[in-house]
C-alpha cells in the first residue's frame, strides 16, 4: 500500500501535559482520511505537528516514504502539505487575492504582480469549482467564503495533501454539502485529505478510513464500510457506549416573557443586520434560533442585552419596555446572558474564579457595602456555585484563565443561572465543548425551562437546536423567516430556510 | 506683508521643521506595521543625532569637508539600525513589553550618548560642526514665481524626506516585502503558516525603523543644531509617533501629518510677524500645534486603526 | 503559586544586579574605576543621614508619578501624560501656596487638593477623548504634555506674576518642608511629602483592591468587553481612571512645589518626573509596595549619581544607563524565566501561558 | 568693583602652589560646563585661577554639573561638606539654594552669579549687561541697511530684559528710525526654534539679530549662515562670549556682547584666597572695569567709523553721561531723552 504521509509514534508535550502520546496516522494516496476524537484529544496538535507549527518530542514523519523533518510551515508547503485551520488564518484587512498569494507572490519588477496573481487565483478557483470574489476584503465576506480562501491558499501552493481541521463546524448544511463536493473533486484530481470533524455522519458520508484518538492516545484506524456505523465510531472515540438521544420532558409554556417587535438594529458597518424582527418567548420554553452566522444573531443579542441601541422597534420584557436600556438596567430587569465568546465576553480571564462569579452583582449587597468590597462574601458565593455546578478548579483563587474551556463555560452558566433571570440568553453555549460538558449544559438549560424561565438558545449547530429547543425560529437576513416544531421538521428543511429558500423551492 | 510674502517665510520654516518628523514617522511605520510598538523613536533619534555630529566632526578632521555631513547621515542610519536591536531583541525574542522597553531605551539613549561624548571629547557636548547641510536656493526652480516658496531657503534633506515618504509607501503597499510586513503586523500566525518568518520580518521592521530614526536624528543635528548635547533631541521622537498615528500608519499620511505639524509650528513661531495673528497671546500660538492636533484627531481624523497585532509578542502555537 | 511569587521577586532582583553589572562594564569601557564608582554611588545613596534624606526626598515625587502611571496601567490605559499633569499640579499647588494666608491645617491640604484637582482636570481630557472619540490616549497625552509646559509658564507669568523665572516662595503654612527632618538628615531637603506619598500608596492599594470602584476599574482594564457585557460603563471607567491617575500625578507636582522647591521656576523643558514614573511603575509591577520600593531605588541612584560625580569623577549620566538597563531586564522577564527553567533542568519546550 | 589687573597676560604663577590648601569649586546650572556661554566662561576663569596657583583639577578646583534643578542644592552641599573654601553657584536659578546652603555652612564662602543673595558669607556677582548690550545696539543701529533689526531672547525674565532694553536703547540712540523686532523663544535650548524665529525675522526684513538665548541662539547662527551662504546680507550679534567662531565659515558674527564671567570668578577667587573675600557684598562688573563690553574681534566686520562711535558711547556710559536702561520702564524714560 502506498502512503503519502506516515506519522509514526508521534509524541507532543506541552509542559508536563502530553497532548499526543505515541500516535500513528497513515494517509494513503487519494483517500479521505478522517481523524476523530473528543475535544482536547489532540487532533489539532497532531496536525500542527504535521504542518510544522509544532516540533514533536518523539516519533517520525515520512512523506512519500521519505523521512522528513518538518521544522516550519515552509517545509510543509514544499512537501506539498497544506492545512485549513480550525481557526482561520486570514488577514482581515487584506483582499482574498492578497491572502492567497501571501508568502509566494508573483512579481513584476519590484512590485507584486497583481494582475497575474488575480488570474492565477481565478484559474485555480475555477478548476476546483471554488467560486470567490478575488478582490473582496476578508472582513467583508462570509465564513463559508473565508473557508474557500483557506482551501485556495493551499491549492495555490500546489498542495497534494490537504488537512482540514473541523471545516464543517461553521457551515450551513448546504455549505457542508458543497464542501463535500469540493473534497470529492480534490480527490479526483489526485489529492489526499485528512479530515477532522466531530460529525460522525460526515465521516460516514465521505471518509475512506478513520483514525480515532482519545486523550492523546492512538486507539485505532478502521475502514469506513458497511460494517461500521456511527455508534461504533462514537464508542471508539469515547471508550464507552454513548446514548445520543437523551429525551427531555415536555415544555409547558406560560406567559410571554420576551416580546420583540419590529426590531431594527444596525451592525458596525451601518447595515441593518436585524431588519424588522418579531419574536416572542414564553416562560417555560426554549426557543432555538437557527441561522447561518452573520444573519443578525449578534445584533439581536446585543440589542436585547442593551449593548447596542436599536434603530427602531420595541423590546418588551414581562410587558415592560426595556428598549434602549443600558446593559446594567437590562440585567437588573431579569436577563441572564451566556455569551458566545466566553473568553472575550464571558469572563475576565485575569480575575480569579471568585471575582468572576460576581461580575454583574459586585456592587450589590452583600458583596459591596458603602463602596467597599466584601470579598469574604464574594468567596462564599463563589464556593457555593462551584460546588453546585461542579466546576472543576483547584480553588476559587486561581485565575479563570487556568480552567479548561468546559469548566470556564460551567462557571459562566453557574453565574448566570444563579441570578434566576426571567430570560436566559444562551449563545452557542456548547461551542468547542466535549460531549460530557455538552450534556451537562443541555441539562441546565432544560432545568431552567422547568423552573419556568424563558430560554433563548442561539446556535449554529442544527443538531443541538433540534435536540434541545421546544420551538425553532429560523433567522435569515435579520428576519424570522419561519417557526418550526423540532418534532416535525428536518435538518434539510431548516437548511433551506436558513439559506433564504422557501419550502418547495430548489436551492443550489 | 502680502499673503505671498508670508508664505515665502512660512513654507521654508514648515518644511525644515517637518523634515526630521517625517523621516522618523516613516521609521515608526516600519516598526509598527510589523507589529512592534516603537516608543523608542525618541531615543533612536538621540543616537542618530549624536552619531551624525560625531561622524561629521571626525570626517571633517580627516579632511572630507562638505561631504562629511552627508556621509554621517549614512553612518547614523547604520548606527540607528544597530541601536534599535535594544528594542528588537527583547521585544521579539524575549517577549518584553514593547512600550516599557521603548521608555527604557529612550533613557538609555540619552545616558549613553552623553557618556560617549564625554569619553570622546571630555566634555558634555560636542563642538559645532564646520560643514553642515545648509539651506539653499534650488537652482532654476527657485526662480519660478509662487512655486519658488518650496525651493528657496530649503535643505535638500527636506526633498529626501518627501521622496522617502513615497518610496516607503511604495515598499509597504506595492512590494511583496510590504505585503509580508503588514501581514506580520496584522496576523502573525497567518503569516507564519504561509511560510513567512515572523521573527525575521519583525527584526527588519524594527531595524528599518532604527535606520530611519537614526537618519532623522542626524538630519536634525546636521541641519539645525550643528552640535550635540543633552538637549538636542527633546520630544521630536514623540511628535513623530504622533505624526505616525495621525497619519494612520500610512507613509503618505505621515507625510501629511508631518507637514501639518510643520505648518502649525511655523505659524506659531513666526505668527507674530503676520498681521492677522500678531495680536494673539503668545501662549496660544505656542500651544496651537498641539491643540490643533488633538482637535484634528477628535474631529476629522477620528479613530485610527492600528495594525491589529501591534504590541503583542508573537508566540508560536499560542491559541 | 509559590513559584510565581518567587519569580516575581527574583526577576527584579536579578535585573537590578544585571543593571549594575552593565553600569560596571560601561565604567570600565569609559576608563573609570567601577569600585570607586560604586562605592561613591552607594555612599551617595544611603551612606549618610544626608544621603538617605535626599534619596527619600527625591523618592516622594517618583512614588506619586509611579502610582499615577501604574494606576492607569492597572486599568488598561497608558498615561504617558503624567509629565504634563505633574506640571499642572505643581503650578496649582504653588498658586495656592503663595496666594492664600491660612492656618496650616487648612492651607496645606488646600494646596494639595488644588494640585490633585487641577491635574485631574488635565488628565480628564485624554480620558474623555478616548472614551468619546476613540482618540489614541498616547497621542493626546503627549500633546497635552506640551500644552501643559507652555500653559504652566503662561500661568506663572500672568497669574502668579513671575518676572524673574522663579516664583516667590510659598507661605510656610503651605509648605511640607520640615526643619526638624532637615536637621536630622544633615540639611537634606527631606520633607513630609514622603509620608504623604506612602499614605498615597496605601490609598492606591485600597482603591484598587478593596473598593467596589477598584473592582470595576480593574475588570475594565483586564477585559473591557466582558465588563461591558456585565453592565459596567467602560467609558466612564476610562475617564475615571485617567482622572484618578491624574490626581496622583498632580500630587507628584505638589511634592516639588510644596516640598523640595517651595515654589516653581519657568521651565523650558520637562521635569522628567512623569517619564521616570513609567519606569518606576514597571519595576514595581504596578503594585503599591513595588512602586514605593522602585521609586526609592531610582531616587537613590539619581542622588548617588551626583556623589559619583564628586567622588569618582564619573558623569552622572551613567545612572541613566543603569536605570534603563534595569528596566530592560525586568521587561525581558520571559528570557529570565526561560534561563531559570533551563538552569533547573526541567526543560519543557513550548510551555505557553496565554 | 575690581578693575585694573586684566587677567589676560598674567600667567607668571603669582600664588605659588605649595602649601596652599585653598579649594574652590562651582556648580553649573543645567546648561553644563561646555555651554559655550557663561557656565563655560565661569569655568575658564576658575581653571585659569587654578593653573595660576598650581592647584590640581578636582582637588583644588572643581566643578559639579547639575542635570536638573533639584540637583543644585545637593551639589552645593556636597562641595561644602567636602570643605571647598569658596563655592560658586552659576546662574540666578541657584539663588534660593545658595541662600539655604550658605546658612547651613556658615564657615564656607559662597558666590552667586547674576543674582543678589543677602547672606553674610555670600558674594553676589552681577553684571551691567545693559551697558554692553547698549554698545552692540549702537553697532546694529549704525550697520543696518534695512533700518530693521531683531532681538531674540531665551526665556523672558528680568535678566534677559536687561539685554533687550540696553540693546534697544543703543539702536535708538543712533538710529531713531529703526524698528526693532523682539521675540522670546521661551526656551534656552531649542536651536530649532532659534532657526525658525530667525528665519521669520530675516524674512521680514531684519538684517541684524542680537540673541540672548543660549542654545536657542545656535539656531540663529545656523539660519544666518545659511542665508549668508545664499548671498543674503545678514548678521548675528553674539552674547556672553566672543561668538566670532560660531559665525564661521560664512562669517556672520557682526560683534558680540561679552560678559566676563571668567574675570569675575578669577577675581573673586583671588580675593578669597587673599582673605579679602567680599562677603555679603554685591560685586558688580560693568563697562568701566571691562566686566562687560564688545568683543575684540569686532573690527573684523564692523567698520572703523562705527567702532569710533561705539567708543564715544562707551566713554559716555562710563562717565555716566548716559545710563543704559535695564527695565522696560527705564527704557521708556530713556526714549524720552532720545526724542
Ligand atoms: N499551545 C498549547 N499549550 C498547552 N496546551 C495545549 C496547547 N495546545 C493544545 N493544548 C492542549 O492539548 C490538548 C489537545 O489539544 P488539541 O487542540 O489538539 O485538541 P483537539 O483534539 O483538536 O480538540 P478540539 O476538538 O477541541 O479541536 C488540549 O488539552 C489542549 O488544551
Ligand atoms: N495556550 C495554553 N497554554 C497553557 N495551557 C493551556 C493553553 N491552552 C489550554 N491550556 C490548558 O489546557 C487545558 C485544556 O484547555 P482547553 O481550553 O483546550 O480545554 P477544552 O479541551 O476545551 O476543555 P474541556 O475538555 O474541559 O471541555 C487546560 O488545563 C488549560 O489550562
Ligand atoms: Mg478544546
Ligand atoms: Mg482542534
Amino acid at each position: 500500500m502506498e502512503y503519502v504521509i506516515e506519522m509514526l509514534n508521534i509524541r507532543k508535550e506541552f509542559g508536563t501535559f502530553v497532548a499526543n502520546d505515541n500516535i500513528t496516522l497513515q494517509l494513503r494516496k487519494g483517500e479521505i482520511h478522517a481523524l476523530l476524537g473528543e475535544n482536547g484529544a489532540g487532533k489539532s496538535t497532531l496536525m500542527n505537528v504535521l504542518f510544522g507549527l509544532y516540533q514533536p518530542e518523539g516519533g517520525e514523519i515520512r512523506v512519500r516514504g521519505e523521512k522528513v523533518n518538518i521544522e516550519n510551515p515552509n517545509i510543509a508547503n514544499e512537501l506539498g502539505i497544506g492545512m485549513v485551520h480550525q481557526h482561520f488564518m486570514l488577514v482581515e484587512k487584506f483582499t482574498v487575492t492578497e491572502n492567497i498569494i501571501l508568502g509566494s507572490e508573483p512579481k513584476s519588477g519590484l512590485t507584486v504582480d497583481r494582475a497575474t496573481a488575480r488570474k492565477k487565483v481565478m484559474d485555480i478557483s475555477e478548476q476546483y469549482g471554488l467560486r470567490i470574489d478575488p478582490d473582496a476584503k476578508i472582513e467583508d465576506i462570509s465564513v463559508g467564503m473565508q473557508q474557500r480562501v483557506e482551501i485556495l491558499k493551499t491549492l495555490y501552493r500546489g498542495a497534494e495533501i490537504l488537512i482540514f481541521d473541523e471545516p464543517t463546524a461553521v457551515l450551513t448544511p448546504q455549505e457542508i454539502q458543497e464542501l463535500i463536493q469540493i473534497m470529492k473533486r480534490l480527490i479526483e484530481e489526485g489529492k489526499s485529505i485528512v479530515l477532522i470533524t466531530h460529525k460522525l455522519k460526515e465521516i460516514m458520508q465521505v471518509a475512506d478510513r478513520c483514525t480515532v484518538i482519545r486523550r492523546g492516545r492512538y486507539i485505532g484506524t478502521i475502514d469506513i464500510d458497511e460494517t461500521v456505523n456511527e455508534d461504533r465510531l462514537a464508542e471508539m472515540m469515547v471508550g464507552r457506549e454513548v446514548n445520543f438521544d437523551a429525551e427531555y420532558s415536555k415544555a409547558d409554556p406560560q406567559q410571554v416573557v420576551l416580546d420583540v417587535q419590529k426590531l431594527v438594529v444596525k451592525d458596525s458597518r451601518g447595515l441593518e443586520a436585524v431588519d424588522g424582527l418579531d419574536l416572542q418567548i414564553r416562560s417555560g420554553e426554549i426557543l432555538g434560533i437557527a441561522g447561518i452566522d452573520g444573519n443578525g444573531q449578534t445584533e439581536l443579542i446585543e440589542a436585547i442585552s442593551g449593548l447596542k441601541k436599536p434603530e427602531s422597534g420595541k423590546i418588551l420584557l414581562n410587558g415592560k419596555d426595556v428598549t434602549g436600556f443600558t446593559p446594567r438596567k437590562v440585567t437588573e430587569s431579569g436577563v441572564g446572558h451566556i455569551p458566545q465568546d466566553r473568553h472575550k465576553h464571558g469572563l475576565v480571564l485575569d480575575y480569579t474564579i471568585r471575582d468572576n462569579m460576581v461580575l454583574q452583582t459586585y456592587y450589590k449587597e452583600p458583596f459591596s457595602k458603602r463602596g467597599l468590597m466584601n470579598y469574604k462574601a464574594v468567596a462564599e458565593k463563589a464556593k457555593a456555585l462551584i460546588e453546585k455546578f461542579d466546576v472543576r478548579t483547584p480553588s476559587v483563587d486561581v485565575p479563570a484563565r487556568a480552567l479548561s474551556g468546559g469548566n470556564q463555560q460551567k462557571a459562566i452558566i453557574a453565574r448566570e443561572v444563579d441570578r434566576s433571570p426571567d430570560l436566559l440568553i444562551a449563545a452557542q453555549p456548547t461551542r468547542g465543548l466535549d460531549v460530557g460538558a455538552i450534556e451537562f449544559i443541555h441539562e441546565q438549560l432544560i432545568k431552567e425551562r422547568e423552573k419556568g424561565r424563558a430560554v433563548l438558545l442561539i446556535s449554529f449547530e442544527l443538531e443541538e437546536i433540534l435536540h434541545v429547543a421546544d420551538r425553532i425560529a429560523v433567522l435569515y437576513e435579520g428576519k424570522i423567516v419561519g417557526i418550526r416544531d423540532p418534532k416535525q421538521t428536518t435538518e434539510q428543511e431548516l437548511g433551506f430556510l436558513m439559506a433564504g429558500g422557501k419550502r418547495g423551492e430548489e436551492t443550489v | 506683508m502680502s499673503f505671498l510674502e508670508v508664505l515665502y517665510i512660512v513654507v521654508p520654516v514648515a518644511l525644515a521643521y517637518a523634515t526630521p518628523l517625517i523621516i522618523a514617522a516613516l521609521g515608526g511605520i516600519f516598526s509598527e506595521r510589523s507589529g512592534v510598538v516603537n516608543i523608542a523613536l525618541e531615543g533612536i533619534m538621540v543616537i542618530g543625532a549624536a552619531t551624525g555630529i560625531i561622524t561629521t566632526l571626525t570626517l571633517t578632521s580627516m579632511g572630507l569637508g562638505g561631504l562629511s555631513p552627508w556621509i554621517s547621515l549614512l553612518v547614523a542610519m547604520v548606527v540607528g539600525a544597530l541601536f534599535s536591536l535594544f528594542l528588537a531583541v527583547p521585544a521579539i525574542l524575549w517577549r518584553a513589553d514593547q512600550t516599557v522597553l521603548g521608555v527604557a531605551i529612550n533613557m538609555l539613549a540619552i545616558g549613553l550618548a552623553i557618556f560617549v561624548v564625554r569619553v570622546l571629547y571630555n566634555k558634555g557636548q560636542t563642538d559645532f560642526i564646520e560643514y553642515r547641510i545648509a539651506k539653499e536656493n534650488v537652482p532654476i526652480l527657485s526662480d519660478i514665481p509662487v512655486l519658488r516658496m518650496f525651493f528657496i531657503n530649503v535643505q535638500y534633506t527636506s526633498f529626501i524626506a518627501i521622496i522617502l515618504a513615497f518610496v516607503v509607501w511604495f515598499v509597504i503597499f506595492k512590494t511583496p516585502f510590504g505585503l509580508r510586513l503588514r501581514s506580520v503586523g496584522e496576523h502573525p500566525m497567518a503569516a507564519d503558516t504561509m511560510g513567512i518568518n515572523v521573527t525575521k520580518m519583525r527584526f527588519m521592521g524594527v531595524m528599518l525603523s532604527g535606520a530611519f530614526g537614526g537618519l532623522a536624528g542626524a538630519v536634525y543635528a546636521v541641519t539645525v543644531t550643528t552640535n550635540f548635547s543633552g538637549t538636542t533631541i527633546v520630544g521630536q521622537g514623540f511628535l513623530a509617533i504622533a505624526a505616525m498615528i495621525f497619519g494612520k500608519w500610512n507613509p503618505l499620511g505621515a507625510l501629511g501629518a508631518g507637514l501639518f505639524f510643520g505648518f502649525a509650528q511655523a505659524l506659531s513661531i513666526i505668527g507674530s510677524n503676520l498681521p492677522v495673528i500678531s495680536n494673539v497671546p503668545q501662549v496660544l500660538l505656542l500651544i496651537a500645534p498641539y491643540a490643533l492636533t488633538i482637535l484634528a484627531l477628535a474631529g476629522v481624523v477620528g479613530r485610527a486603526d492600528a495594525p491589529k497585532s501591534v504590541g503583542i509578542p508573537y508566540i508560536k502555537g499560542k491559541r | 503559586m509559590n513559584k510565581l511569587n518567587f519569580n516575581r521577586l527574583l526577576i527584579p532582583l536579578l535585573s537590578i544586579l544585571m543593571g549594575l553589572l552593565v553600569g560596571a562594564i560601561v565604567m570600565l569601557i569609559g576608563g573609570y574605576d567601577p569600585i570607586r564608582g560604586f562605592s561613591s554611588l552607594f555612599d551617595g545613596m544611603v551612606g549618610s543621614p544626608y544621603a538617605i534624606g535626599e534619596t527619600l526626598r527625591a523618592a516622594a515625587p517618583l512614588i506619586f508619578s509611579g502610582l499615577a502611571v501604574a494606576f492607569a496601567f492597572r486599568t488598561g490605559l497608558f498615561n504617558i501624560g503624567v509629565e504634563g499633569q505633574v506640571l499642572i499640579g505643581w503650578v496649582a499647588a504653588v498658586y495656592v501656596g503663595i496666594n492664600f494666608d491660612l492656618p496650616m491645617f487648612i492651607h496645606l491640604p488646600l494646596a494639595l487638593l488644588a494640585a490633585m484637582f487641577a491635574a485631574a482636570a488635565w488628565a480628564f481630557v485624554p480620558g474623555f477623548l478616548k472614551a468619546k472619540f476613540h482618540v489614541h490616549e498616547v497621542i493626546t497625552s503627549i500633546m497635552m504634555n506640551y500644552i501643559a509646559l507652555y500653559t504652566t509658564n503662561a500661568i506663572l507669568r500672568s497669574v502668579i506674576g513671575v518676572t524673574n523665572e522663579r516664583t516667590e516662595s510659598i507661605n510656610d503654612s503651605a509648605s511640607l518642608a520640615s526643619p526638624w527632618l532637615q536637621e536630622m538628615t544633615q540639611f537634606s531637603r527631606l520633607h513630609w511629602g514622603v509620608l504623604v506619598a506612602v499614605l498615597a500608596a496605601i490609598v492606591y492599594y485600597y482603591i484598587l483592591q478593596r473598593t467596589t470602584l477598584g473592582y470595576e476599574l480593574r475588570a475594565v482594564g483586564f477585559n473591557k468587553h466582558a465588563s461591558q457585557y456585565a453592565g459596567m460603563s467602560v467609558n466612564r471607567n476610562i475617564i475615571l481612571s485617567f482622572v484618578i491617575s491624574g490626581m496622583f500625578a498632580g500630587l507628584a507636582g505638589a511634592m516639588e512645589g510644596l516640598g523640595t522647591f517651595n515654589g516653581m521656576t519657568l521651565s523650558a523643558s520637562f521635569t522628567g518626573v512623569g517619564f521616570d514614573g513609567i519606569a518606576v511603575a514597571l519595576l514595581g509591577a504596578n503594585t503599591a509596595v513595588g512602586v514605593v520600593l522602585a521609586a526609592i531605588l531610582f531616587a537613590g541612584l539619581n542622588i548617588g549619581g551626583l556623589a559619583m560625580q564628586l567622588g569618582a569623577n564619573i558623569p552622572s549620566e551613567l545612572v541613566k544607563v543603569i536605570i534603563a538597563a534595569i528596566v530592560i531586564f525586568v521587561a525581558s522577564g520571559y528570557a529570565f524565566n526561560y534561563v531559570i527553567d533551563k538552569f533547573k533542568g526541567n526543560r519543557k519546550k513550548g510551555v505557553e501561558k496565554k | 568693583a575690581c578693575g585694573g589687573d586684566d587677567n589676560e597676560g598674567a600667567s607668571n604663577g603669582e600664588g605659588g602652589g605649595e602649601g596652599s590648601d585653598f579649594k574652590v569649586a562651582m556648580v553649573t546650572d543645567t546648561g553644563g560646563v561646555d555651554d559655550k556661554s557663561f557656565n563655560q566662561s565661569a569655568w575658564e576663569g576658575l581653571t585659569k585661577f587654578g593653573e595660576d596657583n598650581s592647584l590640581t583639577e578636582n582637588e583644588g578646583f572643581k566643578y559639579l554639573q547639575s542635570s536638573k534643578q533639584a540637583d543644585y542644592q545637593p551639589n552645593l552641599q556636597q562641595l561644602a561638606r567636602d570643605n571647598f573654601n569658596l563655592i560658586y553657584g552659576i546662574g540666578f536659578l541657584m539663588g534660593e539654594d545658595i541662600k539655604k546652603v550658605a546658612e547651613q555652612f556658615p564657615d564656607n564662602n559662597f558666590a552667586i552669579v547674576d543674582m543678589v543673595v543677602d547672606a553674610p558669607n555670600v558674594a553676589s556677582i552681577t553684571f551691567k549687561e545693559q551697558e554692553g548690550s547698549f554698545l552692540v545696539g549702537v553697532v546694529a543701529g549704525l550697520t543696518t541697511t534695512t533700518d530693521k533689526v531683531g532681538f531674540i531672547g531665551g526665556v523672558e525674565s528680568d535678566l534677559i530684559k536687561k539685554f533687550e532694553n540696553g540693546y534697544k536703547a543703543g539702536v535708538m540712540a543712533v538710529n531713531p528710525d529703526a524698528t526693532i523686532d523682539v521675540k522670546y523663544a521661551e526656551d534656552f535650548n531649542s536651536a530649532e526654534k532659534g532657526t525658525a524665529i530667525a528665519s521669520g525675522m530675516y524674512g521680514a526684513g531684519s538684517d541684524i539679530i542680537y540673541h540672548a538665548a543660549g542654545g536657542t541662539g545656535v539656531g540663529v547662527f545656523t539660519e544666518a549662515k545659511n542665508r549668508s551662504k545664499n548671498g543674503e546680507d545678514v548678521w548675528v550679534i553674539g552674547v556672553d562670549r566672543d561668538q566670532y567662531e560660531e559665525g564661521l565659515p560664512e562669517n556672520v558674527t557682526l560683534t558680540s556682547m561679552v560678559k566676563r564671567v571668567d574675570t569675575a570668578t578669577y577675581e573673586v577667587s583671588k580675593l578669597a584666597m587673599e582673605d579679602k573675600f567680599p562677603a555679603g557684598e554685591i560685586v558688580e562688573f560693568s563697562l568701566k572695569d571691562d566686566g562687560v563690553g564688545i568683543a575684540e574681534t569686532s573690527d573684523e566686520n564692523v567698520s572703523a567709523d562705527v567702532l569710533a562711535k561705539v567708543e564715544e558711547y562707551r566713554t559716555q556710559l562710563i562717565d555716566g553721561d548716559i545710563t543704559a536702561p535695564a527695565t522696560d520702564a527705564e527704557f521708556e524714560e530713556f526714549m524720552k531723552t532720545v526724542k
